[in-house]
């Protein structure tokens, strides 16, 4: 799928938090959002997905106009995303959380579970399997018949990801899914996201880790006070003064901040 | 000034921590690395008396608080920001940093940690009627630490404060809790940005499956080939 | 017994006559149980005092309904299943009406000392006999009264339960014949409230020169009150529900002063009564109050027909309450109409003097 | 609130371990429904039959307000209106229009699906503490609507309402009432147990992440609003046929809080436990009747302790993974 | 017309004055407190109790004892709030918020039936009774008592609401209604915050039993049933947990009640009040002044 975003615009009050803002994700390709914290990214996610109204501009899906339509029906069109701050259903089991992701598609009807037709008991069975099946392929570790909100921070992180792909989307948004996880985990979280995009999913993915960006994205776009200031392949992004200025700093994370505090203790 | 040891914490069935120690020196930056679901956050819960252990004690400048109550652990100085910021939704960005300062009987005191918060942290001043809620992950990131040093802590406990932030910031952060610790305040650091967390500590343990495995100096960790394989790459 | 043991024990010809009675003695309508019970087992102490009935002692068995449809279902169901003879309670229309058929099945006769709803007398069941005055009986008294004062603009006020609102709508039709005085205002109330203030507002508006309030003592006492406290000088009715000495503590001496009130004699108007009101006052330690004297007819009552009928058998004691004529009771001698009802209600006006109720007009 | 960190295994945990594998295993449902069946052969007297048929009409009226609250946490605080929609219709057909009691079913069922959408169409939009005032308000106003108008029989209501079947006897409507609410008591299961009530699961917990995922959350809560109006209606039709009268009476607000405690007490969402509170707030006061004046004050001391033993309910509810759901793990299929 | 609002306010007075209690208490641990229009009533026979054990002492003064009395009940009513809280509702911190609603209907039987065992459930009588002068204010008749009535409660609501908006007390109480655990991070201490806010209600829904008394006279057991149900309701619309809100909610109803008997007649006063109610909320989701929330996702 396909997401072309066009002059988006979005004000609280007086704030515009996002203010002409164009981008697109082509058919099966990972672009990486990336700015400043309060740069308008999630609240971007939020206008494609319906969580926000756009004050101004077009988001189209493969082409069609879905600006002003409600989350529900977002994700009815094959988007799925991940929440910034994770949203799981924390007293559901962990089953159940990524079961979620089939609501759409899983074909059962009341009346099935009233009278437990063989229909429901196939559904029902797929539905579990499903589950398994992204758990699986997510790589979880940990209780699976367990309440979500006892997993620690890194497994909740991939639940909402199985949760999402449970969903089948053709177009997945990830909000920062590498926050709080240690070097081994990104990486296996760079290699999650690949995989994903082998399944032929497009991906639009917000992270400040730049290691994972420049490794995963076939393009990177920059946004700036709600505005995009660089659009391009991860490479030519990195080196773009405007993103060196307003983001990265002079130079990469790990020397910047030698640079800053010194060596001086440790 | 804090001395941890022994202890145990059971989340129900889960046996979270196992014989975790550790001390913290006056003065001092203490890193604390780990895996998912290592017991980080729960050490961190214990010492600030949200979660309860079931055995072991915590004792802050020698006196015993295994026990006690979050407002007295507070009271003593020992400040916690935690895990996921949990920032007051609707209250504001200047009413949740009022709050941080909540046992700050002195108005004028308080007055003043909350404009250094804001020179500290200048978003925050911009953003300063804003509801917590509607905060970006980042700026709520920033409220969060300014809440806790409006308490004025001798003892800041800080749970993946670079969790959300732009690279640029995690430095102004990384500097940030250096220049607080400068002044006097000791740290306790939980990072998944071992890196970072381990340029600005003087020293340092890794924690695996609730125990602690691995400490020493910060340069010595930084040199481990285990530290390094798992956490800095 | 379960379902498969048939067929109950033959009865002990010693053992007591019970009585069962319902009235409220939790929520909203707790106030009233008391009046009831204290009155009836009045009456049964004085008849167990004379030897009880046929050789047989009676027996109380009150149940709380609290004025809850299922609540009184259940406990007509645990009397019955206890084996009442008689039932003399009812304080409820809306709670009384389920348990005709409980006490029907199980052919238990019913003596309703206060429920008085038209429904009741409407089902036409046999067991059922009510010996309050009906609505009809009690507005009859009340219009004639208004016309004989000479009121033109009369307001009508009630509390939006179904005796109160039986008796107000009923008024309202008596008043819209022609001649007579005029229905001014038709105004409901909500019960347990403090504040009528909107109600008077509104009935004031009309600028009435009579008022009759159909409900309880304690919204009547705050309505005289705060109707004397808005400025209205003319007269007000109320009707036999708020005949209690509680009504006029609650509207205060000087402001319950004069208020008439439609109700079947009692013994603060009967000759020779006094010693019934003394021998409660001694009993209880207060005053009786609303349906007392009909709850203590009604074990009176329940008395002399199983007495006739030589047994407690239902359909003979239901004869013998048909056949009664002339049995002297608070409101007079009684013989039952087809309905069941009281022929003349026995309804007098009477007036708060010096702090109390006395008789004003006998209507003869 | 409090921390949530316990110390090692206590005698009290073997005691929960044992209680959870009662909670857990199959066979309290059977049970419970074969005692319901035999009960008349122990005690056949009316008032124990009078007490086993409301207690019967409690459990559904429970299990179906336990799909709206306790499935999709929206706090109901006027449910009765439902079962008054149901108990009104049925009664005023019954009796002004001499229909049979069953016909008068499916108007029921339309009736309360109508009542349903009426109420929670414009209000289920609002946040949980405006839409318990919301529904409050809306008890309020099916009461007092039946206590004035002159169809629904005013303040006394309406009487006579033959029984299910026309006149037949109170074992018979017993065993009725028992069959029909065992249905209800599954049906309301297995609904909690499927897709739709894995919907109304996420609703409660995270409406945007439910969103999210395509569960439209203003329909699923309708659909849950309609569910419970439906079990209201027919609760209120048994409750009709069964006392004979319907009067404004019953359907206060504190009849209203009444079937909610029962959910609460049960433990909320979960079916069982829902059942058992309404067994137990039906059957409690009236085994309290005795005490006579100390009977509502030991009620509510009563509740007070239940609570303070139980504080997620009698019997709450459950992560219901079944082991062989737990554990199933299929290779991951990729798709093309 | 000034009549009908007047009434509708003075009513509307009683009902701000319970209401805040509820509010501020569903404000914090969003709790249904069934129980506390039992406060209101368990006020009302305080003070009933105190004036008839004081009545020789006063003599003939109607006011002076009145306040006395009035102070000391809401003391009383006060401490009664935070035992409640105490032994119903702290031990249940944690439960699943529904949870208290069952302690709270329980402890509100206990109070009713309590009182019903202690004095009877015949209504009792107020010793003392605030008799009336009338005004004329603006066409309206108003006496000095209702005045001063509901210039005392004013009076209380705007000393609690500068208690609670303008301290770090009122925020701590905001705090811990949006988040316990952050809240005791903060160093608040979180039961001790939650007892003063019982306290506080408490002991205005006693003022306001202790006033009712005295104007209206009559008392009974279950004199706090409607009004906590009234109140609830005012608490919801004034915007939960705001204490202007809910002080305009108290009015707002009183004045729909005064109006809807005036247009509609008594018995459908409530159908009018609450039909309005839900119309508004159906426009206005968030209350009177309650807060419009954009949560983030
Ligand atoms: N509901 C709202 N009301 C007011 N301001 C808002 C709201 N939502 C977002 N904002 C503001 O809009 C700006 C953009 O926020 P957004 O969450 O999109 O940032 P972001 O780029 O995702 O930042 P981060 O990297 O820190 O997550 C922020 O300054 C934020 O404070
Ligand atoms: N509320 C809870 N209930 C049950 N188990 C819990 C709970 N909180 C944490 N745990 C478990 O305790 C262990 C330690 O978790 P903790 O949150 O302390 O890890 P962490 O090191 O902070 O991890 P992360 O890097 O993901 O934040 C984990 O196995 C986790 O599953
Ligand atoms: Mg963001
Ligand atoms: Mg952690």
């Amino acid at each position: 799928m396909n997401l072309e975003v066009a002059d988006l615009r979005l004000s609280f009050g007086g704030l515009l938090a996002i203010d002409g803002l164009s981008f697109g994700v082509g058919e099966n390709e990972i672009v990486s959002v990336i700015g400043p914290n309060g740069a308008g990214k999630t609240s971007a996610f939020n206008c494609v997905t319906g969580f926000y109204r756009p004050t101004a501009g077009r988001i189209l899906l493969d082409g069609q106009d879905v600006s002003g339509r409600r989350p529900e029906q977002i994700a009815a069109m094959g988007v799925a995303r991940t929440f910034q701050n994770l949203r799981l259903f924390g007293e559901l089991s962990v089953l159940d959380n990524v079961r979620a992701g089939t609501h759409l598609w899983s074909r059962q009807r009341a009346i099935d579970a009233l009278l437990h037709t063989p229909r429901f008991r196939r559904t029902e069975n797929e539905v579990t399997d499903e589950a398994h099946r992204w758990l699986d392929f997510v790589g979880l570790r940990g209780d699976r018949a367990g309440p979500a909100r006892a997993l620690p921070y890194g497994e909740q992180r991939r639940v909402e990801i199985a949760r999402a792909l449970a969903r089948r989307p053709s177009l997945l948004l990830l909000d920062e899914p590498a926050a709080g996880l240690n070097h081994s985990e990104k990486a296996e979280m760079t290699d999650l996201i690949r995989r994903i995009r082998e399944l032929g999913i497009s991906i639009a993915l917000i992270e400040h880790d730049m290691g994972l960006v420049m490794e995963v994205s076939e393009r990177v776009v920059v946004l700036n006070f709600g505005r995009e200031i660089a659009d391009g392949p991860p490479e030519q992004v990195r080196r773009d003064p405007q993103v060196i200025e307003a983001y990265l700093g002079r130079d990469a994370e790990d020397s910047e901040i030698a640079e800053i505090i010194g060596d001086g203790h440790g | 000034m804090l001395e941890v040891s022994g202890l145990d914490v059971h989340y129900g069935g889960v046996h979270a921590l196992r014989g975790m120690s550790l001390t913290v020196g006056e003065g001092e930056i203490v890193a604390l690395l780990g895996n998912n679901g290592a017991g980080k956050t729960t050490t961190l819960s214990a010492i600030s008396g949200l979660v309860r252990p079931s055995a072991g004690t915590i004792r802050f400048d020698g006196r015993d608080i295994t026990r006690a109550s979050p407002p007295d652990i507070v009271a003593a100085g020992l400040v916690h920001v935690p895990e996921g910021r949990r920032i007051f939704s609707t209250l504001t960005v200047h009413e949740n940093l009022q709050l941080g300062g909540y046992l700050v009987r002195d108005q004028s005191v308080l007055r003043s940690r909350v404009e250094r918060v804001y020179e500290l942290l200048p978003r925050l001043a911009e953003r300063r009627d804003q509801h917590g809620g509607t905060l970006s992950g980042g700026e709520q990131q920033m409220l969060a630490i300014g809440r806790g040093l409006v308490a004025g802590p001798r003892l800041l406990l800080l749970d993946e404060p670079s969790m959300g932030l732009a690279p640029l910031v995690v430095a102004a952060v990384m500097r940030l809790i250096a220049d607080i610790n400068a002044e006097g305040t000791a740290v306790l650091l939980v990072e998944q940005n071992a890196r970072a967390a381990l340029r600005i500590a003087h020293r340092g343990y890794v924690i695996e499956s609730g125990e602690g495995s691995l400490d020493g100096p910060a340069g010595d960790l930084r040199a481990d080939p285990r530290v390094v394989e798992a956490y800095l790459g | 017994q379960g379902l498969l043991d048939k067929g109950g024990k033959a009865e002990d010809k010693s053992s007591p006559i019970v009585l069962g009675m319902l009235v409220p003695r939790s929520g909203g309508e707790a106030a009233i149980g008391p009046y009831m019970t204290n009155a009836a087992q009045l009456a049964v102490d004085e008849i167990n005092a004379k030897g009880g009935v046929l050789g047989r002692k009676l027996e109380l068995r009150p149940e709380d309904d609290a004025c809850d449809p299922k609540t009184a279902t259940a406990a007509a169901n645990k009397l019955v299943s206890s084996g009442v003879h008689v039932s003399v309670g009812g304080y409820c229309s809306g709670a009384t009406l389920p348990t005709l058929p409980v006490f029907g099945k199980a052919n238990v006769p019913m003596i309703i000392p206060a429920a008085n709803s038209q429904e009741l007398v409407d089902q036409r069941q046999k067991h059922v006999f009510l010996i309050n005055g009906t609505g009809t009986q009690q507005t009859d008294a009340a219009v004639a009264f208004m016309t004989k004062k000479g009121a033109k603009n009369v307001a009508v006020m009630h509390d939006n339960t179904s005796y109160s609102k039986d008796i107000a709508v009923q008024t309202g039709k008596d008043l819209a014949e022609p001649g007579g005085p005029e229905q001014a205002i038709l105004e409901a109330v909500t019960a347990k409230e403090s504040d009528y203030g909107a109600n008077v507002t509104n009935v004031m508006a009309k600028k009435p020169d009579f008022i009759y309030w159909t409900g309880y003592f304690q919204e009547g006492g705050l309505l005289i009150r705060q109707f004397r406290q808005a400025g209205y000088k003319g007269p007000i009715m109320v009707a036999d529900g708020s005949v209690s000495p509680k009504l006029i503590e609650i509207a205060g001496k000087a402001d319950a002063e004069g208020v008439y009130a439609t109700m079947t004699q009692t013994p603060d108007t009967l000759q020779g009564a006094d010693a019934w009101k003394t021998a409660y006052k001694s009993k209880f330690g207060s005053d009786p109050g609303p349906y007392s004297n009909q709850s203590y007819d009604a074990v009176r009552l329940a008395a002399e027909a199983i007495g006739k009928a030589g047994g407690t058998d239902g359909a003979k004691v239901i004869a013998a309450l048909e056949a009664i004529d002339g049995f002297q009771m608070f409101s007079g001698p009684l013989k039952f109409t087809p309905e069941h009802t009281l022929t003349k209600g026995g309804f007098q006006i009477l007036s708060v003097k010096g702090g109390a109720f006395a008789l004003e007009d006998a209507l003869a | 609130m409090s921390a949530p960190g316990t110390g090692g295994a206590s005698g009290l945990d073997r005691v929960s371990g044992f209680a959870r594998g009662l909670f857990d295993s199959r066979w309290p449902g059977p049970v419970l429904l074969l005692a319901a069946l035999l009960g008349p052969f122990v005690n056949a007297t009316p008032y124990a039959l009078n007490l086993m048929t409301t207690t019967a009409i409690s459990v559904m009226l429970a299990v179906g307000l336990n799909i709206v609250v306790g499935y999709c946490g929206l706090l109901d605080l006027g449910y009765a209106a439902f079962f008054a929609v149901g108990a009104y219709t049925s009664g005023v057909l019954a009796t002004r229009f001499d229909w049979p009691l069953l016909a008068t079913v499916p108007v029921v069922l339309v009736a309360t699906v109508i009542a349903g959408i009426v109420i929670g169409g414009p209000t289920l939009r609002l946040r949980s503490d405006y839409l318990a005032i919301v529904t409050l308000g809306f008890g309020e106003i099916i009461r007092i609507t039946a206590n004035n108008l002159d169809v629904t029989g005013g303040p006394s209501g309406i009487h006579g309402i033959p029984g299910l079947f026309g006149g037949e006897d109170k074992v018979v409507f017993y065993y009725a009432t028992v069959v029909i609410v065992a249905l209800a008591v599954i049906g309301a299961a297995r609904l909690g147990r499927s897709r739709i009530g894995r919907a109304w699961r996420f609703v409660r917990e995270d409406e945007d992440a439910a969103a999210a995922m395509g569960v439209s959350p203003y329909r699923v809560k309708l659909a849950a609003y309609i569910a419970g109006a439906v079990w209201g209606g027919l609760a209120g039709v048994l409750f009709g046929a069964h006392l004979s009268a319907v009067s404004p009476g019953s359907f206060r607000f504190l009849d209203s809080a009444l079937i909610l405690m029962a959910v609460v007490l049960g433990g909320m969402g979960s079916n069982p436990g829902v059942v058992l509170g309404a067994i137990v707030l039906a059957v409690l006061p009236e085994a309290l009747r005795d005490l006579v004046d100390w009977q509502y004050f030991v009620f509510g001391v009563l509740l007070i302790l239940v609570m303070l033993v139980r504080p997620q309910g009698l019997w709450p509810a459950r992560s219901r993974e079944t082991p062989q759901d737990a554990a199933r793990a299929v290779r991951p299929e990729v798709r093309a | 017309m000034s009549q009908l609002i007047w009434n509708g306010l003075f009513v509307g007075a009683f009902y701000s004055l319970v209401a805040l209690g509820y509010s501020m208490v569903y404000g914090i641990i969003k709790l249904l407190n069934f129980a506390h229009g039992d406060l209101y009533m368990l006020g009302a026979f305080a003070g009933f109790a105190m004036l008839g054990a004081a009545g020789g002492v006063f003599g003939s003064m109607t006011l002076l004892p009145l306040l006395v009395v009035l102070v000391l009940t809401m003391a009383a009513t006060g401490l009664a709030g935070v035992a409640l809280e105490r032994v119903a509702y702290r031990p249940l911190r944690g439960a699943p918020r529904l949870s208290l609603l069952i302690t709270a209907v329980g402890a509100s039987f206990a109070l009713e039936y309590g009182m019903h065992l202690v004095a009877g459930a015949d209504p009792r009588v107020y010793p003392v009774r605030l008799g009336g002068t009338t005004l004329d204010l603006l066409g309206a008749r108003v006496t000095v008592q209702q005045l001063v009535l509901v210039l005392i409660a004013v009076a209380l609501m705007i000393v609690l609401n500068v208690l609670v908006t303008r301290s770090r007390e009122g925020r701590a109480m905001r705090a811990i209604a949006l988040d316990p655990r952050a809240a005791r991070l903060m160093g608040i201490d979180v039961d001790a915050v939650i007892s003063r806010a019982f306290f506080l209600g408490s002991a205005l829904a006693g003022a306001a039993g202790v006033m009712a008394g005295a104007y209206y006279g009559k008392i009974d057991f279950l004199m706090g049933f409607l009004i906590g149900l009234k109140a609830f309701t005012a608490a919801v619309i004034g915007g939960i947990g705001n204490i202007p809100g809910t002080m305009l909610g108290g009015l707002l109803l009183g004045l729909l009640e005064s109006f809807g008997t005036y247009w509609l007649g008594g018995e459908w006063r409530d159908v009018f009040a609450f039909g309005v109610l839900i119309l508004f909320l159906t426009v206005r989701p968030t209350g009177l002044l309650g807060e419009r929330v954009t949560e983030r996702v």
